[in-house]
Order: structure tokens, then C-alpha cells, then sequence
């Protein structure tokens, strides 16, 4: 992926940013930045390492709260991103599945986790929609989700629409429509003693500005 | 005797790069959690899961790896190399990587489990492919360390043993292997070792249903996502299950053995 | 059960080819300097080594040929190498028990089988031991025990006495003396008792090739090569036992010598060297038991000493003494003279029995 | 000759484990995309930083990993048992785990980590880090199956050596070495595999910036959040290039052998 | 150079606990039966074996004690073993090289002293050949120049020649023996003629524990054990030179012999069999050179044969006959005898120097 710099006001150096790696590919065409990408509790981990960086950008609320607690952040973080769960099958949908029903009982399905930030949000839905499903598998990681589906080794998933639409033709979409109304929330913050906080907050000023066009078209939602 | 006095300097450098993580790990481990932890389901599931895996998974490891080695080991030229480096490569894989390999050759739609789906056999989501994902990543470890210890050792005892009449089959058992005994243990305790701590090859090609797919390390990742003290823990139990395993393989090899 | 052998096999990595028959039940001595070839000959029997052209025959098998190659386990054979080669991982019992095991043995009877063998080479007591344990000689009779554990039909010794201790080696050759007989049997050694002893024939091997190939009593007459007369050194006369001390020759003579066990009736060979023969004009009297009526055939010089070859009831033996002597008694050619030698220097073997 | 007939039974198993996989990973890759792949500059850096990391980890790891295996070789008892099992059970460690436990050991805050801090040295997030991270679970590999063959090889060889007036470390480079060359060249090339394919431990101790300490394996992983069938291309030439480096190792070791 | 060595030594595990001194540059022979504890002892000199008690010393070093102990490799040693040991990985040239590259000579060097050690024992154009492929007996020889080669203060040889063919032995045995010459050696062995022509004392073991102790002349003379007197079954006689082909006794008498290099001047021993001795009643004409005057001092009744021991000019032989010729002859204890013994049946022999 060639990445195109941005015509922003260039900041004297770029900034460190550990960014979820569901951000991997979006966030490099936002703004040049060293970026390291990791699951958000990874990278909550490292930062409590000692870590030396400058933006904070976690996939959830959750690890962001982590992250404040442990004194990690400077001031508040900002939600800059939503992200809505959605149903995915193979293409060719060969278990028939119709959505988010009923017609899910009996077929393969992955989810994530409660643990991660996608199962809790599946339950959310599921609970939602009085469903109670009964996935083969509880994936750690949404990547993973999305890759048993894709792959047909599993008849559906839940996965962010941003995941979904990294796979392209490879999947059948269905949209959950709890979902979009309680989505998962990504957010953003100066790390405390960042070494460059004049390019962090330039960094989080991109995103929030001129940025969100870009998340827009990458599957993101706008942020509440 | 034995060895240049200077020696233990770089085993101590060793003992430090392997044991003050170790010990980093033990300090930090959230331990007043740790009986709690312990006596949920779930992590007795998983605990289970995974000696009982790499149980058979190292069973399968040994019965397909000594074979291989051993001719791999007394095959000379060409195709030896080829061999041994066909059999080395697999360990280069990261783990994640090796289970999509898995996942595309013996998923449903997979270039082999096509095949198997239309027979009937549906590998995905089951305990059989957590141990198809440990034998994949764990067995190259024994292959290559007994392989090496093999063509090392040489062949004189083996010639000795087929003038008085045992069959190559027989010199197998009852010359090669056991005076390959140690390398053969400590190639096994790599296997299982290897096996025990696979984690992304599991989760890719397996998936993660406690009691079914989710392993230790596998309900370790997890745990991290909520508490990393309380994973630490449990990667502690890990570590302590491994290590009395290994030390129980060694000290039975080491006993078995005259001095 | 014994079957004849036929060699006749090529090596060029060693730049070996030898070509040599080995009739049933006979005990051949493969002599040779170092490197002439003995090891990779028994190599090539034991199928350790497979000839690059040739074939080698036992009976009516084919064991090694150009489309065939019978493998080592299915050669009933008791091979024994210059290192013992014990296992390390078993005791000294199950070591010599391994061979009856391959061979189909029950655990019991092989260790049954192990026990006696270890018995016969003087290792009573020794069953239980880590062989890691044992001395240079120990580990090596424990290896001949188990080659000769499991009832071959080929016996091959290489150099089996080489590290034994002197006071044990005639017991021991003794004993296998008595387990090879009737057993098709090929012994590469340094030794010219060995051959003296144990050997109906002999092949000498020089530079990979066969130089050589006879009965032991051939070789001993005619030497063909100064490897052969160098080796073997010794004199043999062939005769009939008369009693169990003593051998008459055709014309009657009679020749008194020791023996390591009484002599059976039949053939028996007087193995003596050429330096323990006197020469006189006339009859001596002193302790030497036996003179023989002799011509002078040739006198060879040799430097130190003078080889006198002499004709004794139509069989050749050497003499060797000093120059002064043969001044002296003033010896030429075709010269009658007595050929004196006590009793203690000749040794009585019965010639080896098929 | 050398093994039973049988034998290649289980080595064909063993091929289609360890090849089929393989096949399936090259199969579904993402060909037609490689050649741009390849020629990007994140690709390019991730395979020099790779390169070089492993190098460098794999040359510690056997300065460290020979000394020590050799002194665990010839030792015996209690000692000798707990040394190998601990040497033994880092490898048991899930690699995340295992980077967890650098991370609290030498990172910023860590248990020696402050130490060094104070020191001016910090290692989190360097390449150094990279290199630790690959040492830390390559080192293993080498001792475990250096050590197997070195036991096995007894020393009569380096006994007449020293009468010879060896050292003791001129018997360990002159004798011990080149004749346990087999063992020490397929334990090198097991480290550096090991090293090359390290994902979860370089990921949290030393995180993921591109041309710093973002490796193959991790560059593999980003990919494959957006593109798996790139990723899997970019795995292939993981593999190939590991290929590689195994073919010649074992290779070269082939040839120094006097047949 | 050369220091005294002094052994008090204790292994338990193998019952073995020997104590007996070397004068600096004497070559004591080992000698007993398998497993008697001599390559133990050997073992322990070398440092492959730490006493559990006791002290081994050499001049002023202690080599081995409660609190020190000098490994192998400080100690300057030849030690040939029974096995070859020759490093797989190095060619002939460079296993002999090895030693003096340790003892800091430079590649070149080592290189070239190693191919004349090579040539010395007979495998000049050997030098790039791997050891793998070469016979038994060569493998020995390169290991005993490759033990040689640095130049060693002690030298210890366990059963040096036993894998090497017979008709190579007397010359290596006699490059040993000038290579030898002031240097304290042990020689572990089972072959008399070892000791007879390369040492100058004798230790003889037995289960571990030294039971005999002297200049080969007393053991000879009277051998304290049955293993002894069966071992040495040789007569020494010890003289002075006398020409190049004879020895002098104290008493004017000589005995006539071949030697394998002219007899230097000064001290010689003559070894002969005691069934080379022929008696005679009064002197016999005829090819045997020498006869001595003696007395009979005992006959022994050894079944076949009776030895007769015999008073020479103050040293004691045996002769081995017959009962018949004692009969003949009718010796008895005190009567004067002619005792004859061929040249060619005695070895001459210069008594072995510091
Ligand atoms: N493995 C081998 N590879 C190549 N050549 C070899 C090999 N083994 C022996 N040779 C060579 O083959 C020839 C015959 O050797 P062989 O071992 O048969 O001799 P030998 O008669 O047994 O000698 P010795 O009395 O020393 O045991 C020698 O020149 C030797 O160097
Ligand atoms: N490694 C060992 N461990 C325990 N006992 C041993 C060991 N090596 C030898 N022995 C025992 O010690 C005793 C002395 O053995 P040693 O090897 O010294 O005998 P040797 O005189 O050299 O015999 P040989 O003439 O057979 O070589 C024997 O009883 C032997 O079994
Ligand atoms: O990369 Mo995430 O934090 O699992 O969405
Ligand atoms: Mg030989
Ligand atoms: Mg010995």
C-alpha cells in the first residue's frame, strides 16, 4: 500500500504513534508518523513497559480507561472513530443464512471473544436481538473471524464493517441495525511525557480534521 | 573436566537471558488471584485441553519423526538436503502464518480438505485440528535434533548389531535408539514443549472454544485482554507444568542410563 | 549345514580384488602385511561392503552378485571385529544374549545360551556388569562370545587374539578351535600360531590381491612370496599321531612334541621354527628326543644366519644357524646330516578336522 | 541400508504434514501482487531488518548457546537435570508471554530495565530489543539439541586430545566442535529459524515501527489485517528466504564432511 | 629432562590401589592378566583418572594429590591407547601435527616434524589421507608417530603393538626403543618380548594391587606368582658385549646370538627360551655355538615337561625337556651339565639405557 502523504502543516518531527491494528491500514494514508500497530492491550502493555511514545489511539473504550488509570495519558481522550459490528458469510452464503436471526442456529459461526472489544459487542447484539448464539469458536482476534469466514471454513461471523470491507467480494454483508446504534468506539490521546508533543497534537488535530474523510471511506463511522 | 573453565561465563550470560524474564514473569504475576483463577472451569478446561493435545500430538511428533530422521540421517547427497531443509522450513513460519498454510490445505474448502469434507471428515473447529496444528509446528524440532545426533553418532554399533542377525527394524530399536536415548529425550521434550506454547497456528487454523479448541496460551491471550497480571499467572502454571514435565523426561533419561 | 564359499570380488576404492573358493566346513587364514586387504575382504563376507563387480557364493546362495545383495542380518555369520563394540547401553549377559535373541531365541534360553559362552572365555561372574566397565582384553572376549553366541555358519575373526593377554590367548584359541569345527570359517590375522593352529588353508592377500592360496602345509614348504616366508617363520611336518606325544613321518621316523590336549588318532601336524633345529654329523646324545635323518637341499644365506633347507621323509624344513656352523660341520649341498630338535620346542597339533 | 524399509512410510507422512501445508500456502498466494510487494520500501525494510536481526541474534546465540550446552553435556546429577529443564522450558512459553516477560524484566520500568534506564541504557523499542526478543526463544533451540548430541558423543576423542596437550579450549574449537559439526550446524540453523519466523515476543517487547523493529513476521501480520492473500505471499518469501539460508548451511556443512 | 616418578594411588570403584616408584628415564613394563588394573594405572598417570587417595608425583611436580591435580593437558605425555582415536575430522598428516600444534610449534612446523614421525613408522605418503580409510593396523601406527610427535617427558603405551601385523612389530618395537631413550616410560603389556627389549624394570599387577616389583633381570630370574613365571618363560642373561654377536659372562664363558643392530659396548642381556636349552653330559659337536658349563639346582615336574633350573656364572636359567630325557641323562639336583643353546634361538639385546 503506497502511502500519499497529507498536505498538512508538516510538525517539526513526526510523531511516535501506537495505534490498534485495526488502524493499520487507514491511519498511514491520514498522516505521515512512525506507527507501531498492535492489538490495544498490547500496546497498553507496552506503554506501561516504558514505552516511548507520543499518540495513543486504542480500538475501545476499555483499553483507553486502561490507559488513563495507569497515568499513561495526558489530559482527556477523544473519540474519533466508530466502528459497527456486522454479519458476515462466505460469498456464496452456503449455509443460507438470512441475517442476524433466527437462521443462524445450526451453522458455524465465529465470533470474538467477550473478552476483545468485538465479542463484547456481539453479546450486546445478541442480547439485543434475543438471540443466543452458539459460535464453534470464540476468536481472539477479529482478523481471525474475518478469516474463517472468508476462507469458507465457517458459514458466519461478526465482524467490524471495516473488517468486512477489507475482504471485499470475498463476503456477504449483512448489517445489524442494534449494532449501529451502540457501536464500538475508538479514541485517541497525547501520551504522558511524550518526547514530541507538538507533532501529537498536530497528529490528533489530522484525524480529527481532515482525517475523517478518509476513515469515512475506509468503513468507519462517524464519532458520537 | 570437560570443558574450558571459561565456559561457565557464557552459561552464566545464558542462565541470565533465560532466567531473569523467567523471574520477571514470577515476580509480577498477580499470585493472590492465582487459587481462584485456578479452580474456574475454565482454566482447568484449558489446562486439560492441553496436556491431553500435546499428549498425543508428541506421541504422533515421535512416531512419524524418528523415522524420518533417522533416514534422513543415513541418506547422503542431493536429496538429504533437500529433505532436511524441507524439514527445517516449516520452523521458520510465524505461527499465525503456518495455521492460514493449514487453513488453506485442510479447511473445508482447502486443496486437501475438499476431499475430506466430501468423505465426511470435517477437521475445522475440532480438537483433532489443535492437534494437527501442534504435530505441523512441533514435529520439525524433533526431525532436525535427532537427526543431528544421529549422523553424529554414526553407524558401528548398528553394523555390529546386523552381523549378529537383527534385522535394521530390530537395530532400531534396540541399538540406535537407545544410545541415541538422550538426544531422542531432549528432541521430545522440544516437541512437547513446542506443542504446549503454540498458540497462532491453534487460533488461525483451529479456532478458540474453551474445553474444544482453547488451549493454555490460547486462554492466556485471552485472559490478557482483561487482566495481564492474572495471564502472567497463568502463564506461570504453564511454566510450572512444562518444567515438571521436562525435568520428569530428563531425570527418568539420565536415571536410565549407567554411568 | 556348512557350505562351500566361492570370492571373487572387486573394490577399486581400495584398490581391492580378490578372488579365492572356501570349501565347506574349512577354516581359511587370510594373512597379509597391514593394508594388504584383510579387513575389506572380511567386509565384503560379513556384507558390510558390497563389491562393485563380482560375485560371492555360499552354497548355493548368492549372497552378494551383480543383481543380487543378501544383507548382514540375514548372513548367519560370527563376525568379530578388531574393536569389540560392545553396547553400551546393555550388561555384559544381554550383550552376548543379543545374537540368539535376533535369532529367535527366548529371553531365557539367550541368556541361558549368553551365560555359557561367557563361562567358556573366562568370564563367569562377569554377567551383570555395565561394559563401560571392563578392561581392553575383557570387553574383547566378551565380543567373541557373542559372535560365536548365536551358531553361525560363516565365522569371521579379525585379528581376534590381538588384545588379549599372552597366558590367556592359548586357552582361548583352544576354545575356538573346538566351536569352528565344521564351520566354514575365515580368520585374518598377524599371528603365525594362529594359523598353525586353527587353519587348513591360507590366503595371502598382498596389495589387494590374492598372492598366494594353499594348504597351510604348502605355504609352510613353499613359500611363494618373502611376505610368506617372513611370516610364517615356522616348520611343519605332516604325519601320522603315534601315541598322543609323538608323530611318525612315512619313512617311520618319529617326531616328539608337546600338545595341548592329548592327541586323537589320525593326522597331526609338528609345527617347530627353523632356529630351534640342530645340526650334527651323527646322532648327539643330550636331551633332544628327536633326530631325523636329513639331505641338505640349499643353503640360502641370510646375513646373520644361514637358512639350511633340508628334506625329511620327502617333506622340506628349515634349519637356521650361524655362519661359524655351517663352517664348521662343513655343509654342502645334498650333505646327510641329523637334524636334532627337543621335544619342548615342537608343538603337536591334530591337523584341523572338517 | 541404515534403516528399515518401513521407515519411509512414516517419512512420506511426514512430507505430506510438514509439504502439503506448504504447497496450500503457495498455492493461494497472491502471485500476480508480489512484484510490487516486493519493491515497496515497508517490505524492503522489513526484510533487511529481518536479515540482519536474525544474523546478529543468531551469532549470540551461539556464542552463548555452545559454552553452555558443553558444560550441561558434561555435567552430571541434580545440577545438571535442573540446568536443562530450565533451559528447556522457555521454549514452552507462548511468544507473547515470553515478550511479556522481557518487557517486565528489561523495559523501562522493568526489574534490571530501571537499572539500566538509570544508566542511560533503554533497550524497549530498539532494534536491540528485536534482538533480545529473538534470542531469548532461539537460545533454547541450540542448547537443547546441541546438547543431546554432545552427551551422545561421549569423549574418548577429546580424551586423546588433551593427552595430546589440548586445552581444554583448544579441544572444544580443534576437536568437540568439528566433530559435533551435524549437530551444531542443524541447531544454528533451528535458532536462526526460530529467530527469523519470532513474532508474538519482538511484537510486545519491541513493538512494531517500520525499519526499527518491524520484521518480516510482523510486516506479515499488518498486511494481513487488510490483504491475507498478500500476506501469504509475503510469507512465501519469508519461507524462501529461510529456504535459502538452511539449503546453504546444510549444504556447506555436507561438503566440510569427509565422506 | 627426564624426572622420577613416584605412584600411590586408589581407584575403589575398581579395586585397584598401586604403589610403586620409576627412576627418572627408566621403561618399566606393566604387566598382568586382563583386567589386573593395568591401564587403570596408565589412566591415572595420564590424568583420565583422579586417585580417590594417594599421590602420584613426577620430579618435584605433584601430579596428582589430596589437593592437586594437574590435568591432562599440563602434562607432557605420549599415550597411545588400544584404541586409535584418531580424529575423524583431520586428515593422517594433521592427526600427527596435532600435538606439537598444542605445544605452540607453528603450523609449518608441526606439519613437518608430523611427516617425518609418519615416515619413521612407515607411512611416508599417507600424509592426505582421511583416517577413515585406513586398515586397522595402520590407524595404530599413525597414533603411536602421532603420540611421539611432541616430544613427550612421559610415555605411557598400552599394549602398543597388538594391532599391528607381525612382520611390522620388531621394527616399530625397535623405533620405539631409540625413541624411548631417557624418557620415563610405562608400557602396559601382554607380550614378553615387549619387555625383555624395551624395559628395563618390571611392574607386575594383579587384581589391582603391584605383586612383583624389579629390574627385568630378577623377575626373570625369579618369578614370584604363577602369572609371572608363566608370562616371562624366557631365560635372561646378563653380560657384557663381546664383539658385536656375543656376550660375555662373569666367568669368561660366552654365549653366541644374533642382535638386531650391532651390540654397542657395555652391558647386554641374552633371552632365550628355556626350550631352546638342550643338556648334554659332556659337550656336544655340532651347530650349536654355545655351551655352558652349569649345575643342576632343581628339577620341576610341570606334567609334560620337567624344568630344569640351572646355575650359570651365578645366574639362574631353566631348561625345558622331556621327563623321558631327564631319565636318559639321569640328572639329579647338584650334577654338572653342558647346557647348549643355538645362536640363532638367543636374542642379544643391549640392556636398555638411561
Ligand atoms: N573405509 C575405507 N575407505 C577407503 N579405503 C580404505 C577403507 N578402509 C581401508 N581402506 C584401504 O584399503 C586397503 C585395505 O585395507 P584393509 O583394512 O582391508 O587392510 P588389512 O589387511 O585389514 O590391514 P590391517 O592388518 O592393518 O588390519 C588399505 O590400503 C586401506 O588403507
Ligand atoms: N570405567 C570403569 N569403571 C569401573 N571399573 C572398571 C572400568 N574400567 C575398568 N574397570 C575394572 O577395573 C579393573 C582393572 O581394569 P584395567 O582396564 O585397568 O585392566 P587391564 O590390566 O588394562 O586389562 P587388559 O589387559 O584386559 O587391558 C577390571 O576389573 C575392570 O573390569
Ligand atoms: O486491533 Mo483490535 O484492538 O483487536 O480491534
Ligand atoms: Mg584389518
Ligand atoms: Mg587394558
Amino acid at each position: 500500500q503506497p502511502s500519499t502523504p497529507s498536505p498538512t502543516a508538516t510538525p517539526p518531527a513526526r510523531p511516535v504513534v501506537f495505534a490498534a491494528a485495526s488502524l493499520s491500514t487507514v491511519f498511514p494514508t491520514i498522516a505521515p508518523a512512525q506507527y507501531s500497530f498492535d492489538g490495544s492491550s498490547g500496546l497498553v502493555d507496552q506503554l506501561k513497559g516504558g514505552a516511548r511514545a507520543d499518540v495513543f489511539a486504542s480500538a475501545d473504550k476499555k483499553n483507553m480507561d486502561k490507559a488513563v488509570e495507569a497515568g499513561l495519558i495526558d489530559g482527556t481522550p477523544t473519540m474519533f472513530a466508530t466502528n459497527a459490528l456486522v454479519l458476515i458469510t462466505p460469498a456464496d452464503n452456503p449455509a443460507h443464512v438470512t441475517g442476524f436471526d433466527a437462521s443462524l442456529t445450526g451453522t458455524k459461526l465465529v465470533v470474538c471473544a467477550a473478552e476483545v472489544p468485538c465479542g463484547a459487542a456481539a453479546t450486546k447484539a445478541a442480547q439485543a436481538n434475543g438471540l443466543s448464539l452458539r459460535p464453534v469458536s470464540e476468536e481472539t482476534k477479529v482478523t481471525d473471524v474475518l478469516g474463517k469466514v472468508s476462507s469458507g471454513e465457517a458459514d458466519a461471523g461478526l465482524v467490524y464493517a471495516t473488517d468486512a470491507a477489507t475482504a471485499g467480494a470475498k463476503v456477504t454483508v449483512f448489517e445489524i441495525a442494534s449494532a449501529k446504534t451502540d457501536p464500538n468506539t475508538y479514541w485517541i490521546g497525547v501520551v504522558a511525557g511524550a518526547p514530541n508533543k507538538a507533532g501529537a497534537a498536530s497528529f490528533i488535530a489530522t484525524v480529527m480534521g481532515e482525517g475523517q474523510a478518509t476513515l469515512k471511506a475506509a468503513g468507519f463511522g462517524p464519532p458520537k | 573436566m570437560g570443558y574450558p573453565r571459561w565456559a561457565v561465563l557464557p552459561l552464566g550470560l545464558t542462565a541470565a537471558v533465560l532466567g531473569l524474564p523467567l523471574l520477571g514473569l514470577v515476580a509480577r504475576a498477580d499470585w493472590p488471584a492465582l487459587p481462584q483463577l485456578l479452580a474456574s472451569q475454565r482454566s482447568l478446561d484449558a489446562l486439560r485441553l492441553s496436556l491431553g493435545t500435546c499428549a498425543l500430538a508428541t506421541l504422533i511428533v515421535v512416531l512419524l519423526g524418528v523415522p524420518t530422521a533417522l533416514v534422513l540421517a543415513r541418506t547422503r547427497g542431493r536429496w538429504a538436503t533437500l529433505g532436511r531443509t524441507l524439514v527445517t522450513v516449516p520452523m521458520v513460519l510465524p505461527p499465525v502464518v503456518a495455521g492460514l498454510a493449514l487453513l488453506t490445505t485442510l479447511g473445508r474448502r482447502g486443496l486437501v480438505g475438499q476431499y475430506l469434507a466430501a468423505w465426511g471428515i470435517d477437521l475445522g473447529f475440532s480438537t483433532a485440528a489443535v492437534v494437527i496444528a501442534q504435530v505441523f509446528v512441533a514435529l520439525p524440532f524433533l526431525v532436525v535434533s535427532l537427526e543431528g545426533a544421529l549422523r553424529s553418532a554414526g553407524q558401528d554399533y548398528e553394523r555390529a548389531a546386523s552381523y549378529l542377525g537383527a534385522s535394521p527394524s530390530r537395530t532400531l530399536f534396540t541399538v540406535t535408539l537407545p544410545m541415541a536415548a538422550p538426544a531422542l529425550a531432549s528432541g521430545t521434550a522440544l516437541s512437547f514443549a513446542r506443542a504446549l506454547g503454540e498458540f497462532g497456528a491453534t487460533l488461525t487454523f483451529a479456532g478458540s472454544l474453551q474445553g474444544v479448541t482453547r488451549t493454555l496460551p490460547l486462554e492466556i491471550y485471552l485472559l490478557r485482554e482483561s487482566d495481564s497480571d492474572l495471564a502472567l499467572a497463568l502463564a506461570v502454571v504453564l511454566l510450572g507444568v512444562a518444567s515438571l514435565v521436562v525435568w520428569f523426561a530428563l531425570h527418568v533419561q539420565s536415571r536410565g542410563r549407567h554411568e | 549345514m556348512s557350505e562351500p564359499l566361492t570370492v571373487d570380488a572387486r573394490v577399486a576404492a581400495r584398490d581391492v580384488h580378490v578372488r579365492f573358493d572356501v570349501a565347506a566346513g574349512d577354516v581359511v587364514a587370510l594373512i597379509g602385511p597391514n593394508g594388504a586387504g584383510k579387513s575389506t575382504t572380511i567386509h565384503l563376507l560379513a556384507g558390510a561392503l558390497r563389491p562393485e563387480s563380482g560375485a560371492i557364493t555360499l552354497g548355493p546362495t548368492t549372497l552378494a552378485g551383480p543383481h543380487t545383495f543378501v544383507p548382514p542380518h540375514r548372513r548367519k555369520i560370527g563376525y568379530l571385529e578388531q574393536r569389540a563394540l560392545l553396547f553400551p547401553h546393555l550388561n555384559v549377559l544381554d550383550n552376548v544374549a543379543y545374537g540368539p535373541r535376533c535369532w529367535g531365541a527366548s529371553r531365557q534360553d539367550a541368556r541361558r545360551r549368553a551365560a555359557s559362552e561367557l563361562a567358556a572365555v573366562g568370564l563367569a561372574g562377569f554377567e551383570t556388569r555395565p561394559v563401560g566397565t571392563l578392561s581392553g582384553g575383557q570387553a574383547q572376549r566378551v565380543a567373541l562370545a557373542r559372535s560365536l553366541a548365536c551358531d553361525p555358519d560363516v565365522v569371521l575373526l579379525d585379528e581376534p587374539f590381538a588384545a588379549l593377554d599372552a597366558t590367556a590367548t592359548p586357552a582361548l584359541r583352544h576354545l575356538v578351535r573346538g566351536r569352528l569345527r565344521g564351520i566354514t570359517t575365515l580368520i585374518a590375522t598377524h599371528d603365525p600360531l594362529d594359523v598353525m593352529v586353527l587353519a587348513e588353508r591360507v590366503v595371502a592377500l598382498e596389495h589387494g590381491r590374492v598372492t598366494s592360496e594353499g594348504s597351510v602345509e604348502e605355504m609352510v614348504a613353499r613359500p611363494s612370496s618373502a611376505f610368506l616366508a617372513d611370516f610364517v617363520g615356522l616348520n611343519l611336518l605332516t604325519g601320522r599321531a603315534e601315541g598322543t606325544q609323538a608323530l611318525a613321518l612315512s619313512d617311520g621316523s618319529l617326531i616328539s612334541g608337546l600338545s595341548e590336549a592329548p592327541l586323537p588318532e589320525g593326522g597331526a601336524r609338528a609345527v617347530f621354527a627353523p632356529d630351534a633345529v640342530s645340526l650334527f654329523t651323527t646322532p648327539p646324545h643330550g636331551s633332544p628326543r628327536t633326530a631325523l635323518r636329513a639331505v641338505v637341499s640349499a643353503i640360502e644365506d641370510r646375513g646373520m644366519v644361514q637358512r639350511v633347507s633340508l628334506l625329511v621323509a620327502g617333506q622340506r624344513i628349515h634349519a637356521d644357524v650361524t655362519p661359524a656352523a655351517v663352517r664348521d660341520l662343513g655343509l654342502t649341498e645334498g650333505d646327510p646330516v641329523v637334524a636334532a630338535i627337543k621335544a619342548t620346542q615342537v608343538a603337536l597339533h591334530p591337523v584341523p578336522a572338517r
